[in-house]
């Protein structure tokens, strides 16, 4: 489900010395989740025996899953540039960024029945324009991603601080709040949010042009530009996609926070990396996988709450997560695939 | 704008944050012009935003003062050069809301050696001697209070569930104000059930109250150290539904007030946190520079310590607070 | 032959490129006829690659003109090149590895409808193209990344072939392919030529191109010095003349007779790697040159590489004069006197951004340097003698090896472990990419160190050249040895008989 | 003087027509540098011109100096394992733990005349265990080095918050630090220390075997393994090495603010690695330079430096900085070289 390389089904693997099914699954794409399936599992069950039903209400999941929609929803985004061997520091600022901005236009535009849609709008287009600028910077400018997003985590927080003169605003335009507070099936707004962008990010990565094109020029730069790609417009286009959910995600935040400020997204950045790596997405790209990034956020998200079901002090959790990360990565990688060659060649990079 | 150093300096419980106070007049007339340095951490929350602009606002309003505003950071190293840079540019007077305390008593003892005074700002110093005056908020007194009040709420149901949402935990002034609440509590027999850590931003709130509420399915009082965040934290309680429980916050934004007056939210009370504390090291360091003394005391030079109020506002005293109020 | 009429597809006068300070091409004039298979010739780093790649839009020319269907045109971009009907198999494998064949195939010209992809579509187009390319086992969903350099390589030329194209280069196909292989893509290429597309051929194997080609044009340093030279009426040496300026005797350097008492120097027995070659014995001795001979995937490459301890053994063991080495340690066999010159050059042989000295002494550098410190004269003065006895063109040891032609870039590998002295040199494809005129001295070399008391494996995919410059030959396929022989006994036939019945068995 | 190709005198860089002495300084290593002193200069005129002989006077070059060391030394570390081809996001966080160690030792150890050395040398094997852990998980574990270091950040971080009750403590030992904010020869400590660690980390990069190996390992992981070297061993002691300059620049910190915490050197990490990356160091490595390093901070401490002088308002100084870093690496890349398909392979990688 999770990769590019077509259903699981079609692939044999390997005429020669395949050992078994089990071998086949393991190793599949299928595999390549199961590590994370099982990683989250364990933190379930740990859930489970420390907080018992506490733990497993429908209501602590659903707690769980709207912990985990925006910073999910800023993952997707995130899966596809690293996917294209780029990076994205700037996602977290520029979410912030999204929510001064759609919040003031909310003001502005006073209480008219429009506002809404205006709102959303100029949201998501303040996103496009910072992942444009990205884009532009690192594809024409030549500027590795890292710095050039680092530059623009620094200069959209200065930008929302001087817009917002550094007050939280409040979203004045109740119907949008309460749109993004409502249930709907049973469900958060906010987690089908996170669904459809899940299933949409999914779809673009593994069933669209673009989608192969962005693993190709993660996987090989040269190849791609080489088969006619034009590689540098593609890169634009990834981050101006990164940029736009973080709009999303902006707006997921105001309506949940009911406000724009710009410390909102603070440091989002690194949990949507983190997420999307443990995940199995290749920091040096090739390779990606929305399911994975999926996993990787539930799994964080779960294990904020199990910390907090068992109230446990903020300096221990620290420690537990740095601890958990390595090991979730590491059962991840064993899960994967046996590519020796592969997993040696890898480490040291990126 | 903003209170006079005078108005909130008693440290008595019914002091009154009066926006001006008529026997200033004498050190209001403008003086020799004076250099100040002010130096602040990070404006990364409503409060900390708060206090630089009062504290900028306050330099603008002083036609004797020519206010030098160093970059908000959190990073005790760029402070220490911001002020070595003020030292060297031979500042009148620094105002310094250390990052931390301790961290910055060295390069404040150094400008004070070289004549400079300093004027510490809500994170004390471990030296005395680092500080020609301090102007603090009482994190400790805070937490008191907040307890207190919820003592008095619920100090008939011993079993009472009390949950916390203090800021970021790894400060040494929330710790203070965890402190003084636990300690209130306990002399009505209650204690911290639930303590879910934020990080003084609105989003950080949100998440907190949100794993809070999941946490424990029944909660009498909360206590949140700060109102930014607490604009999550009833953001979440809000769309958890819940209201079996009243809650107090703290630092005294001007939305948590319109809250309480307004009556028909969760939010009860909030105790006070002035965020003019820097406005009023200004003011301050303005008279100390121009060797004046604070017009209500009789002694002819500035106090060395003064310890602001940390009082409760409820919807009784509300209209009180108000005016002077922080917008988050 | 402007006067012969068929109209050229394309014409190209006076190309000049320069990159930096070299100049790549000096002036080069080509002329392709619709239908025929054009062969272009030239010794390493003669200019071939950055003349092909100024024809399908990666450089820009800096000078000259270029002509399609007698119309002058700019290739700017490959998709510019690729518009007009020119699909090019560049010298360096242009795969991406996490994608499918099949999504390989399509990279840039996908089958889709409004950016949604037709998976299978593409597979059965995909699979269409492989079976016309004899490779229909070959499954079109299976990762590239997993496939072996000459299997990648039929994924490239499906890819040419998928599009509609008028000329197809292909710059040293062959290079990677074992005989029977080449066979394969041969008949492609006269099929395509019967439809009337014309195909720019460049190879080193002088055999193939008289073979394939029907016209040859031949570059030497950035320069063309021979035009439509007609295949069957130009001997070899002229050719080779033309493009080295001199003589060049292709043939293998004598055999010196291996003394019997020669001591044994690599003792491999049971050598075992889980899922590629089990129970594997065998001893080279001092002096002796042994030949792995095989079909390309036959786990020739696994083999050398577990002895070196790139790959760790399963079980068995490994040892060099009696000492055995420790299964995983390349620095343990390093030390113990083996040297490897891997398969792919340019991903496991050399740091393309440095200097050509620093890639000689990768092995040695410690040893040049005296508590820690480098000695960087000491590292210069070593590698300019090898530069000097391996003649590596540029001579410059600051150049770095990116900009290094493939002859001379495997040139800087045996260098290195010259350098280093081995007592046991494993060579994986030596000679792949590499000119006439080199090709003889790298023999040569060989035959000289092993003279030296050097024991040597060497693996090619050109039988030929297996027995030609081995003393004794493994036959192996699929990781198992067929047989064992002297290399005088055994001829190309026999090593294919032996193999296909191996893998008929 | 900054690179790994020898010193330019004996570099002709190439015998084919090559356009004269100015295109072999500008290209060759030295030109590498040269786009950062233009950086430099043009920010120090700005300095001069806006706040005049207030900003070049000798003790404002002294507080832009002393403000670089801490960064600085920590940048020196960092740049032999980007150089390596790895990152480490730990740094400051270590630095941190190192502090609260080293602080904690002296109080433990009272007043006793060789708490110092003992202070020293904890911190320092404080900073060596956290690297040494980072490098067993990267090269041991396969681990990408980002979230490995990540891991470690957030739990370095925890543990630090743990062992000092989250209190700041104060570095009891006068003797260490009156030393560490001395002067010698009129110029501060800190400064000759950064000095130090930059001759030393430019002879070990330049210099050495253990150089040597850093920018093969960087430049073609798997062709150093091949070539014998011990590619893991290395790993793992270059991330030693990056530990141990966070408990140098923990001392240094403990010195400076005569205090321990767990919040010292918080995100440092991003600080040090764009200080390195504007230094012209690869983040995908395989080419280091300690000078572009040193220029690199130093750009950012003058730009921090200058603002405070001209009073300028926090945020615009955010989107000031965004902008110059972006500005600084383009510079840096026209000056550098005109290896157009380096540039334009670089770009999307990490
Ligand atoms: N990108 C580049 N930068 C600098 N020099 C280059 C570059 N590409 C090629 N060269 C140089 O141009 C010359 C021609 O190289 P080219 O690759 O075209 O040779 P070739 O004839 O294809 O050789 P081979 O048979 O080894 O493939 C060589 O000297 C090479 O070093
Ligand atoms: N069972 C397998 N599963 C996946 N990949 C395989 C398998 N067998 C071989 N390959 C791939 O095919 C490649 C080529 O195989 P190998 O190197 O053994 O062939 P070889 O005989 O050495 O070929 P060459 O003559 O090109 O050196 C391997 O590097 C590997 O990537
Ligand atoms: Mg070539
Ligand atoms: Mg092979």
């Amino acid at each position: 489900m999770d990769q590019q390389t077509g259903t699981p089904a079609e692939v044999p693997i390997d005429s020669t010395k395949s050992s078994g099914v089990m071998q086949t699954l393991l190793h599949g794409p299928a595999g390549r989740s199961l590590g994370l399936v099982v990683a989250l599992v364990v933190l379930i069950l740990i859930g489970f025996i420390t907080s018992g039903d506490r733990f497993t209400s429908s209501e602590n999941m659903l707690v769980i899953l709207r912990h985990a929609s925006i910073i999910g929803v800023l993952s997707i985004g995130v899966t596809f540039v690293i996917t294209a061997g780029g990076i994205d520091l700037s996602v977290g600022s520029v979410l912030g960024l999204t929510s001064v901005v759609g919040s003031l236009t909310a003001v502005q535009a006073a209480a008219s029945e429009s506002t809404w849609l205006i709102m959303v709008l100029v949201a998501l287009l303040v996103g496009a324009i910072a992942g444009f600028v990205n884009g532009v910077v690192i594809a024409y400018g030549n500027v590795v991603a890292f710095i050039a997003t680092l530059a623009t985590l620094v200069a959209a927080r200065g930008l929302a601080e001087i817009i917002s003169q550094r007050r939280t605003l409040l979203v004045t335009n109740t119907d949008f709040t309460k749109f993004m507070r409502a249930d709907f099936l049973g469900v958060p707004v906010l987690v089908w949010i996170f669904a459809l962008a899940a299933a949409a990010g999914w779809f673009l990565l593994n069933r669209t042009t673009f989608g192969r094109r962005t693993v190709a020029i993660g996987g090989n730069l040269e190849a791609s530009r080489l088969a006619g790609i034009k590689v540098k417009r593609h890169i634009v286009s990834l981050y101006v996609l990164v940029g736009v959910t973080a709009g999303i995600a902006g707006l997921m935040m105001m309506g949940r926070t009911t406000s724009g400020t710009s410390t909102h997204g603070y440091l989002y950045e690194l949990d949507a990396i983190a997420a999307v790596v443990v995940g199995g997405t290749l920091l040096v790209g090739g390779r990606g996988t929305i399911m994975g990034t999926v996993f990787g956020v539930l799994i964080f998200s779960t294990l904020t709450n199990v910390f907090t079901q068992n109230n446990m002090d903020t300096s221990v959790q620290a420690l537990a997560k740095g601890a958990i990360i390595v090991l979730a990565v590491l059962l991840q990688q064993r899960f994967a695939s046996g590519k020796v060659r592969k997993a040696k060649k890898l480490p040291l990079k990126a | 704008a903003g209170a006079l150093i005078t108005g909130c300096s008693s440290g008595s419980s019914d002091s009154s944050a009066q926006p001006s106070n008529a026997s200033s007049e004498g050190n209001a007339a403008a003086g020799e012009e004076v250099v100040i340095g002010f130096s602040g951490p990070a404006a990364d929350h409503g409060w900390l935003g708060a206090i630089n602009s009062a504290a900028i606002a306050q330099g603008d309003s002083l036609e004797d003062v020519d206010l030098r505003v160093a970059e908000g950071t959190n990073d005790a190293n760029l402070q220490i050069s911001q002020v070595e840079q003020f030292i060297n540019d031979k500042v009148d007077a620094i105002v310094l809301l250390p990052t931390d305390g301790a961290a910055l008593t060295a390069v404040a003892t150094k400008a004070m050696e070289a004549g400079i005074p300093v004027i510490n700002v809500d994170r004390e110093f471990s030296s005395p001697a680092a500080a020609r005056t301090t102007i603090l908020g009482d994190n400790y007194g805070m937490g008191r209070s907040a307890g207190e009040y919820i003592c008095e709420r619920l100090g008939d149901k011993p079993d009472a569930i009390v949950a916390e949402i203090p800021g970021v935990d790894s400060l040494p002034l929330t710790q203070e104000r965890s402190k003084g609440f636990e300690e209130a509590l306990k002399t009505c027999g209650l204690d911290v059930d639930n303590r879910v850590p934020a990080d003084f931003t609105v989003a950080g709130g949100e998440a907190a109250a949100a794993q809070l509420l999941s946490a424990a399915p029944k909660i009498d009082a909360i206590w949140n150290h700060d109102d930014d965040q607490g604009h999550g934290v009833l953001a979440a309680i809000d769309s958890a539904g819940r209201d079996e429980f009243f809650m107090v916050g703290g630092a005294g934004s001007k939305n948590a007030m319109e809250l309480i007056k307004g009556g028909d939210s969760v939010l009860e009370a909030t105790v006070l946190y002035p965020s003019t504390q820097a406005a009023d090291g200004v003011r301050l360091a303005r008279l100390i520079a121009q060797n004046k003394a604070m017009s209500d005391l009789v002694e002819v030079e500035a106090p060395k310590r003064i310890v602001l109020n940390a009082p409760v506002v409820t919807s009784e005293n509300v209209d009180q607070y108000l005016p002077t109020a922080f917008t988050s | 032959m402007q006067d012969e009429n068929p109209r050229p597809l394309l014409e190209v006068r006076g190309l000049t490129k320069r990159f930096g300070a070299v100049q790549a091409l000096k002036g080069v004039d080509l002329s392709v006829l619709p239908g025929e298979v054009h062969c272009v010739m030239g010794q390493n780093g003669a200019g071939k690659s950055t003349l092909i790649k100024t024809l399908s839009g990666v450089h820009m020319p800096d000078d000259g003109e270029i002509f399609w269907e007698g119309k002058k045109v700019e290739l700017s971009t490959p998709t510019a090149a690729l518009s007009l009907g020119i699909a090019t198999m560049y010298q360096e494998l242009d795969v991406v590895d996490g994608l499918s064949i099949a999504e390989n195939i399509f990279l840039g010209h996908e089958q889709a409808s409004g950016g949604v992809l037709h998976v299978k579509k593409a597979n059965s187009i995909a699979r269409a193209l492989l079976q016309r390319l004899g490779h229909g086992k070959l499954s079109p969903s299976r990762e590239v990344g997993s496939l072996s350099a000459a299997n990648k390589q039929i994924v490239s030329m499906a890819r040419a072939l998928s599009r509609d194209t008028k000329l197809i280069i292909m710059d040293e196909p062959s290079a990677i392919l074992d005989a029977g292989e080449v066979q394969n893509l041969f008949r492609v290429v006269r099929e395509l030529t019967s439809q009337g597309i014309a195909v720019v051929y460049i190879s080193h194997r002088l055999e193939e191109i008289r073979e394939i080609g029907d016209r040859i044009s031949v570059i030497k340093d950035g320069q063309s010095t021979a035009n439509n030279l007609d295949v069957a009426e130009t001997p070899k040496a002229e050719l080779i003349r033309r493009m080295t300026g001199r003589d060049v005797a292709n043939v293998f350097p004598e055999r010196t007779a291996l003394s019997l008492d020669a001591p044994v120097v690599l003792e491999v027995s049971d050598l075992e790697l889980t899922g590629h070659f089990d129970k594997l014995s065998f001893n080279v001795r001092a002096g002796e040159i042994l030949g792995f001979a095989g079909l390309v995937g036959s786990q020739r490459s696994e083999i050398v590489e577990t002895i070196y301890g790139a790959r760790k053994a399963t079980a068995g063991q490994v040892s060099v004069n009696g000492k055995r080495l420790v299964p995983g340690s390349v620095s343990s066999a390093v030390d113990a006197g083996i040297g490897l010159s891997p398969e792919e050059r340019k991903s496991q042989g050399l740091i393309l951004d440095e200097p050509i000295y620093k890639n000689v002494t990768l092995s040695t550098f410690e040893r040049c340097a005296r508590t820690g410190l480098l000695d960087e004269t000491a590292e210069r003065r070593v590698a300019n003698e090898q530069i000097a006895a391996l003649e590596l063109r540029p001579a410059d040891p600051l150049r770095p090896a990116r900009t290094l032609s493939g002859g001379n870039q495997q040139k800087i590998l045996l260098a290195r472990w010259l350098v280093h002295g081995t007592t046991v040199l494993l060579l994986d494809e030596p000679t792949r990419g590499v000119d006439v005129g080199a090709r003889a001295e790298i023999y040569t070399l060989i035959r000289r160190l092993a003279d030296a008391g050097t024991a040597i494996i060497i693996i090619s995919s050109e039988i030929e050249e297996v027995l030609g410059l081995s003393d004794n030959v493994l036959v192996i396929d699929d990781g198992q040895v067929l047989a064992q022989k002297s290399a005088l006994e055994i001829d190309e036939h026999g090593v294919l008989d032996l193999v296909m019945k191996g893998s008929a068995a």
